[in-house]
């Protein structure tokens, strides 16, 4: 710890401190840019304007926003479980920003900074389990939801964190079932060394696992409770399902969470099918290793934004499925579709 | 990671394993006592792992592995008992459904 | 010979079957399936008669029956001149009194389960006499006990038939016990039970010193069957049963059971003088005892019953003193003349609306004449008239009784005399004099239907000329012939003939002692004529006279009262007293403490079943902390 | 105090601390809760102790899966807080104590006899026994049977759960139920 170059070098570098602050961080900047997009994009399936007031095209809005949800006043009904009611949407908000962690978002480089021969890593943390680790982490993503259930001590919220339990369960088995697929094709559990196996087009795990695919994009709707599976939060029925009792910045939190989810499970199919960073072909271009650095994170930027794209254009599209109807397709249709494509994958992989 | 002896996480299972046993005597209700074995489960699981690494040894991972499917497959079946106990006597306090002292 | 002779068991066995299970169907046909199977084994037994007389015996195992270990007891058969001829009898006699049982026991309304019972007995008593070895004769043995019991308890809703049918059994198990255990020493000593094996390591017998004890022991087997002194007092009892069965077991088969067995028997006899002795005494004294008793009762088939006994003795006498052949020729004509007694005596009652007693009879001669006269000829039979046939059987006992010794010989020839009048009386009362038969009953008097009477004239035939195939040598060697019957069982018992050498007596002394027979015999018959034709003497005021052994007569010497007193009753107090006491205080009252401790105890440990789980969790943890706390400091 | 002993006294102490909530909370789900709150500090015990395999499968399957399984029951029960122990239950409660020492002392005495007692105290070690292809390896081959056999157990807890959950019981009778409930009153005033 000679020099402040040092400190730095063993904060920035060594611990990933500065890397997990900024990719936090990032991930709240675009989960501000998403609530515009989500605003835009409906108003075109709908043909409407959309916010166009605050600063030119109203991209301003969601400062305005989030100025309002802070200086909203924070209302804790009487009813409520105190500590769990303030509790839900921290739990809510944790799973959706830790899963990022091991989302590789670039190839790694080596560089020379403050004298030091550094590689750099585009990825949080690169752990060789990190596939399981994301499936973990996701399962606790319903804790923000029963626990703000039940702290809320309401029926509706009840019935809302209710909901979200037995659908989160119901849709991580096909979820999982779809990664084993991938897992299996690729012969690690490191997100990287899946990327790396899809490196030329066909190879991108769309291609080879396409009923896979189709599971995982539909679980992942499940799974970010996101129309046409959002019923834990659905107004119709439940006013506003586990958010009800929820005011201001809380609010906020689990609008963000919800976000966040978003981002980590477009990213995620992005890594998993589309290939994650690579760009096929980009290697023949000898192009100098900053700019194909940069332009390897530009495409796994586009492709988990196009991934986002269809997430909302879905939502502002289909209907919400009833109850029973997403019971049965998660457990009639989604998990034995799995398993077959689990024994086909295995077939596969074992005698080809 | 050479700091910490091994015989910490023993006494650290110890301790679990012991709120577990309080919890499943004391508790009424079912669903309690049974996060109550779960903990003490998973006190157990703790121990095979700290011995696992103090013999250089696999084996206690395999055995935590059979710990869990143990501990899912009777989260399964006890949950569904539970429910159905409760579908019939609209009760899960354990004091309350003993039957065979009629 | 191998071919056949497994059907002449075979078929009662399967009448018995047949009846037993479709009696209630067949009914009146029950009767008729009987017969045929009884008379297809007497016709193959004729058949296999007719091979032996050529000289042509069987000695074999048909099948292996039972193997345990060491032990093995073939189904084997023994066919020679001894059991060719008690075939003959069993199924010949067999099959007349079926067929007469046909008309007697007509419109009964278990017909089926009767016959069942009566070919289920022939079975029995043809593999008794067939059997080649000790078991098979101990299942016929038993088999025709359980029979006599079935039989005599046949109207099971009277309750002196079924009394009757208890005590048949029971006296009948005190003997079979011993002949078991004769049985067990036998193959404990030999370790084998065929006759031939026996018959050839007979001196291991002796040279064990059990020859004695074996040969008393199967005697004593034989007591209980033949009804000899002691175990003879089921026998009366026994004629509860309907006729027919006294005729068949009670009179010419099962009861001779014993005699077979002891003819058969002879080479294990003739060893042991002792055992001998014993059956001659017993014998000789059966013969009078039962004789006397019969001279004062009045019911015309207990009359016929202890006639029975008594013939019994002569038997004994006669295989007892060595005169086995004599004494087999007596089993013979005896089945003959005996089961025509009985049959009469049943066509009697079947006249009389089953009127038993014999001094509500009399002058039935002129209203049921074949019955009479075929009851005649019987009469003169066990009377000793010659030439029929009970004359030469009994005369050739007596003979060789007196060559034994003479006062045998004396007590005999009382014996003889006593039949002649008691045999007269029963006829006299029955048939001559004045009717005292009850008006009521007198209008339908009727002589038996054909059924009946047929095996009645067959049976009076055998009995009159039955004694001709054993006319005493001395009496043949007039015309130059010979005593057939018995060097047709010379075979059989020449080891033991060979070891006795029965003394000869002079031909003077035999026809002296002949002599003697025929006037005993007909002074026997004179005395009765006298007393209750004549009237000359009254037996009333004879009876007043002699009050006291009147009485004890007519009580039949108190034995049922002095067993009663001597033997059940002690019996039946200290079974109280093991009931009351030893088994409701002591054994009742251990086992009342015990379970009365279990409650006391389980009073408190219930206590630790409180339905909390928890407190059996507790528990378990407690059982932890004991098991890791043994490990850890121990 | 190096990070590890740091992160591990964390650790141990969040876990304890979400056994005794566990333990000592009336209201069910904030003993499950609790029971989560100790997951997670148990998985950072096992990365601790270089299981990191272990730690992840432990979180998917204990906080992902049966965790939530038991929220979902106590609330679909809608089971109400424990009312106070009285009675009987009030002597279980120290006498589970006295256990609880007894037992501890015991596990610990173990713990003593092991390791306290030895010249080198054995720390944990940096080990590869506990990665994916370790344990894999072992699983299917040395442990294939046994590895079957959870499977058979798995799929037997299934059907038997689907069984249980499926039976008709009186549920839509509620007068029966009732009746149930009111010979349970009579029998408890009976005592």
């Amino acid at each position: 710890m000679d020099s402040f170059g040092d400190l730095l070098f063993y904060l920035v570098i060594e611990t990933g401190f500065l890397k997990a602050a900024l990719v936090v961080n990032l991930l709240l900047v675009v989960v501000m840019i998403l609530t515009l997009m989500e605003r835009k994009i409906s108003a075109w399936i709908q043909e409407r304007h959309g916010p166009n007031r605050v600063g030119p095209w109203g991209i301003l809005q969601p400062i305005a926003d989030g100025v309002k949800f802070f200086t909203k006043e924070d209302i804790v009904p009487s009813h409520v479980d105190k500590f769990l009611y303030i509790i839900a949407p921290l739990v809510s908000l944790f799973p959706a920003l830790v899963t990022f962690a091991v989302v590789p978002f670039g190839d790694q480089m080596t560089v020379n900074m403050f004298d030091h021969l550094v590689t750099i890593q585009f990825q949080v943390a690169d752990i060789n389990v990190g596939i399981l680790y994301i499936v973990g982490i996701a399962s606790l993503g319903v804790y923000g939801l029963i626990v703000g259930g039940f702290g809320s001590n309401n029926k509706y919220s009840m019935l809302g964190g209710l909901r979200s339990s037995a659908q989160m369960i119901s849709y991580e088995l096909p979820m999982g079932l779809a990664i084993i697929s991938v897992v299996m094709l690729s012969g690690s559990l490191r997100l990287n060394d899946i990327v790396t196996d899809q490196s030329s087009l066909l190879a991108w795990n769309i291609f080879r696992q396409p009923l896979g695919f189709i599971i995982f994009f539909v679980a992942a709707f499940a799974e970010t409770n996101r129309l046409p599976f959002d019923l834990p939060e659905a107004e119709q029925e439940l006013v506003g399902g586990y958010h009800t009792e929820y005011s201001s910045m809380k609010f906020s939190a689990f609008m963000i969470s919800e976000y966040s989810h978003i981002i980590t499970a477009s990213s995620l199919v992005a890594t998993l099918y589309l290939g994650g960073w690579q760009i096929p072909g980009l290697a023949a271009l000898n192009l100098p290793i900053v700019a194909e650095q940069l332009l390897q994170i530009l495409a796994f930027i586009v492709k988990t934004s196009f991934i986002i794209f269809i997430f909302m254009w879905v939502r502002w599209t289909l209907p919400r499925f009833r109850y029973d109807q997403l019971m049965n397709l998660g457990w009639k249709s989604m998990v034995p579709l799995g398993l077959l494509n689990v024994v086909l994958t295995a077939a596969v992989v074992a005698f080809f | 990671m050479l700091s910490i002896p091994v015989h910490y996480f023993l006494i650290l299972g110890a301790i679990l394993f012991g709120l577990g046993v309080v919890g499943v005597i004391t508790r009424r209700n079912a669903i309690v006592i049974f996060m109550s074995i779960e903990l003490m489960l998973n006190a157990v699981n703790l121990t095979f792992l700290a011995f696992s690494n103090y013999l250089n040894n696999v084996e206690g991972h395999i055995f935590v592995f059979m710990i869990m499917v143990v501990a899912a497959a009777e989260v399964a079946v006890g949950l569904a008992i539970i429910v159905a106990i409760f579908r019939l006597r609209e009760t899960v306090h354990v004091d309350d459904i003993r039957l065979l002292k009629w | 010979m191998e071919d056949f002779i497994w059907l002449i068991p075979l078929m009662p066995l399967l009448g018995a079957i047949i009846n037993g299970l479709f009696g209630h169907v067949l009914k009146g046909k029950a009767g008729l399936i009987a017969s045929i199977a009884v008379l297809i084994s007497f016709l193959y037994s004729v058949k296999a008669f007719l091979m032996v007389l050529d000289g042509v015996t069987f000695d074999g195992d048909l099948f292996t029956w039972i193997a345990a270990g060491s032990f093995q007891a073939n189904f084997g058969l023994r066919i020679d001149q001894l059991s060719s001829v008690m075939m003959l009898v069993v199924s010949g006699v067999g099959f007349l009194i079926h067929v007469y049982a046909n008309g007697y026991m007509h419109g009964d309304r278990s017909v089926g389960r009767f016959f069942a019972y009566m070919n289920l007995f022939v079975f029995s008593m043809l593999m008794l006499v067939m059997g080649n070895n000790l078991l098979l004769l101990y299942l016929g043995w038993e088999g025709v006990g359980l029979c006599s019991y079935l039989l005599i308890g046949y109207f099971y809703d009277k309750p002196s038939a079924a009394k009757a049918g208890l005590k048949a059994f029971l006296v009948n198990r005190v003997g079979d016990f011993g002949f078991a255990i004769g049985i067990f020493i036998i193959f404990t000593t030999i370790g084998t039970i065929t006759y031939s094996g026996i018959f050839e390591n007979v001196e291991r017998l002796v040279s064990a010193g059990v020859v004695t004890t074996a040969s008393l022991l199967l005697f004593m087997g034989a007591c209980g069957k033949s009804a000899q002194f002691p175990l003879y007092i089921w026998l009366p009892d026994a004629m509860e049963g309907p006729t027919p069965v006294s005729a068949l077991i009670h009179a010419a088969t099962m009861v001779t059971a014993g005699v077979y067995m002891v003819a058969r028997f002879s080479f294990l006899f003739s060893y042991s003088e002792t055992a001998m002795l014993v059956i001659v005494i017993i014998g000789t004294f059966t013969a009078l005892f039962a004789a006397t008793m019969a001279l004062v009762n009045n019911d015309i088939k207990r009359v016929l019953a202890y006639s029975t006994i008594s013939q019994l003795g002569y038997m004994f006498i006669g295989v007892g003193v060595g005169a086995y052949a004599a004494g087999v020729f007596h089993l013979m004509t005896h089945a003959f003349f005996k089961a025509l007694l009985f049959l009469g005596a049943g066509a009697v009652m079947h006249s009389l609306a089953d009127e038993t007693n014999i001094q509500k009879m009399g002058a039935l001669y002129g209203k049921i004449k074949i019955t009479a006269l075929t009851f005649i000829m019987a009469w003169l039979a066990i009377s000793g008239i010659p030439p029929f046939s009970g004359f030469f059987s009994k005369d050739e006992i007596l003979a060789n009784a007196y060559a034994y010794h003479p006062l045998v010989w004396f007590f005999g020839a009382v014996g003889a005399f006593i039949t002649a009048f008691y045999m007269s009386r029963l006829v006299f009362l029955t048939f001559f004099g004045e009717s005292r038969v009850d008006p009521e009953v007198e209008k339908h008097i009727h002589e038996s239907p054909r059924v009946m009477t047929i095996p009645l004239m067959v049976l009076a035939f055998l009995a009159v000329v039955g004694g001709l195939v054993g006319i005493p040598q001395f009496v043949a060697d007039l015309w130059g012939g010979s005593n057939h019957f018995h060097h047709f069982l010379e075979p059989v018992f020449a080891a033991a003939n060979e070891r006795l050498h029965l003394a000869h007596l002079s031909h003077a002394l035999e026809y002296g002692l002949m002599l003697a027979s025929v006037l005993i015999a007909l002074g026997g018959i004179y005395l009765a004529y006298l007393m209750y034709i004549k009237k000359a003497i009254d037996p009333d005021a004879l009876a007043a006279k002699y009050k006291g052994a009147y009485t004890t007569l007519y009580n039949k010497y108190y034995v049922d009262e002095g067993i009663d007193a001597g033997l059940l009753n002690p019996i039946v107090v200290m079974s109280r007293w093991l009931w009351h006491f030893v088994d409701e205080r002591i054994i009742d009252g251990l086992v009342n403490v015990s379970a009365k401790i279990v409650m006391l105890i389980s009073l408190l440990v219930r206590r630790v079943q409180t339905g909390y789980v928890q407190h059996y969790a507790s528990v378990m943890v407690i059982g932890v902390i004991l098991v890791l706390g043994y490990y850890l400091f121990s | 105090m190096a990070l590890e002993s740091i992160l591990f006294w964390l650790f141990a102490m969040l876990a304890v601390g979400g056994g005794v909530g566990v333990v000592v909370h009336p209201n069910p789900v904030k003993s499950a809760l609790f029971l989560v709150v100790t997951f997670f500090a148990l998985a950072g015990e096992y990365v601790l102790l270089m299981a990191h395999f272990v730690a992840i499968v432990h979180i998917a399957v204990y906080a992902g899966a049966i965790m939530v399984l038991f929220l979902f029951v106590i609330m679909l029960l809608n089971v109400q807080e424990e009312s106070r122990l009285a009675g009987v239950w009030g002597f279980m409660r120290y006498f589970s104590v006295v256990l609880f020492v007894a037992l501890f002392v015991q596990l610990g005495y173990f713990g003593y006899q092991g390791f306290f007692g030895a010249e080198n105290v054995p720390l944990v070690r940096e080990t590869e026994i506990g990665t994916v292809e370790q344990i894999g390896t072992a699983l299917f081959s040395q442990y294939v049977l046994p590895f079957e056999i959870a499977s058979i157990l798995l799929l037997t807890a299934m059907i038997g759960a689907l069984y249980l959950s499926k039976q008709k019981l009186g549920l839509g009778e509620p007068a029966r139920a009732a009746r149930v409930k009111e010979a349970l009153h009579e029998k408890e005033e009976a005592h």
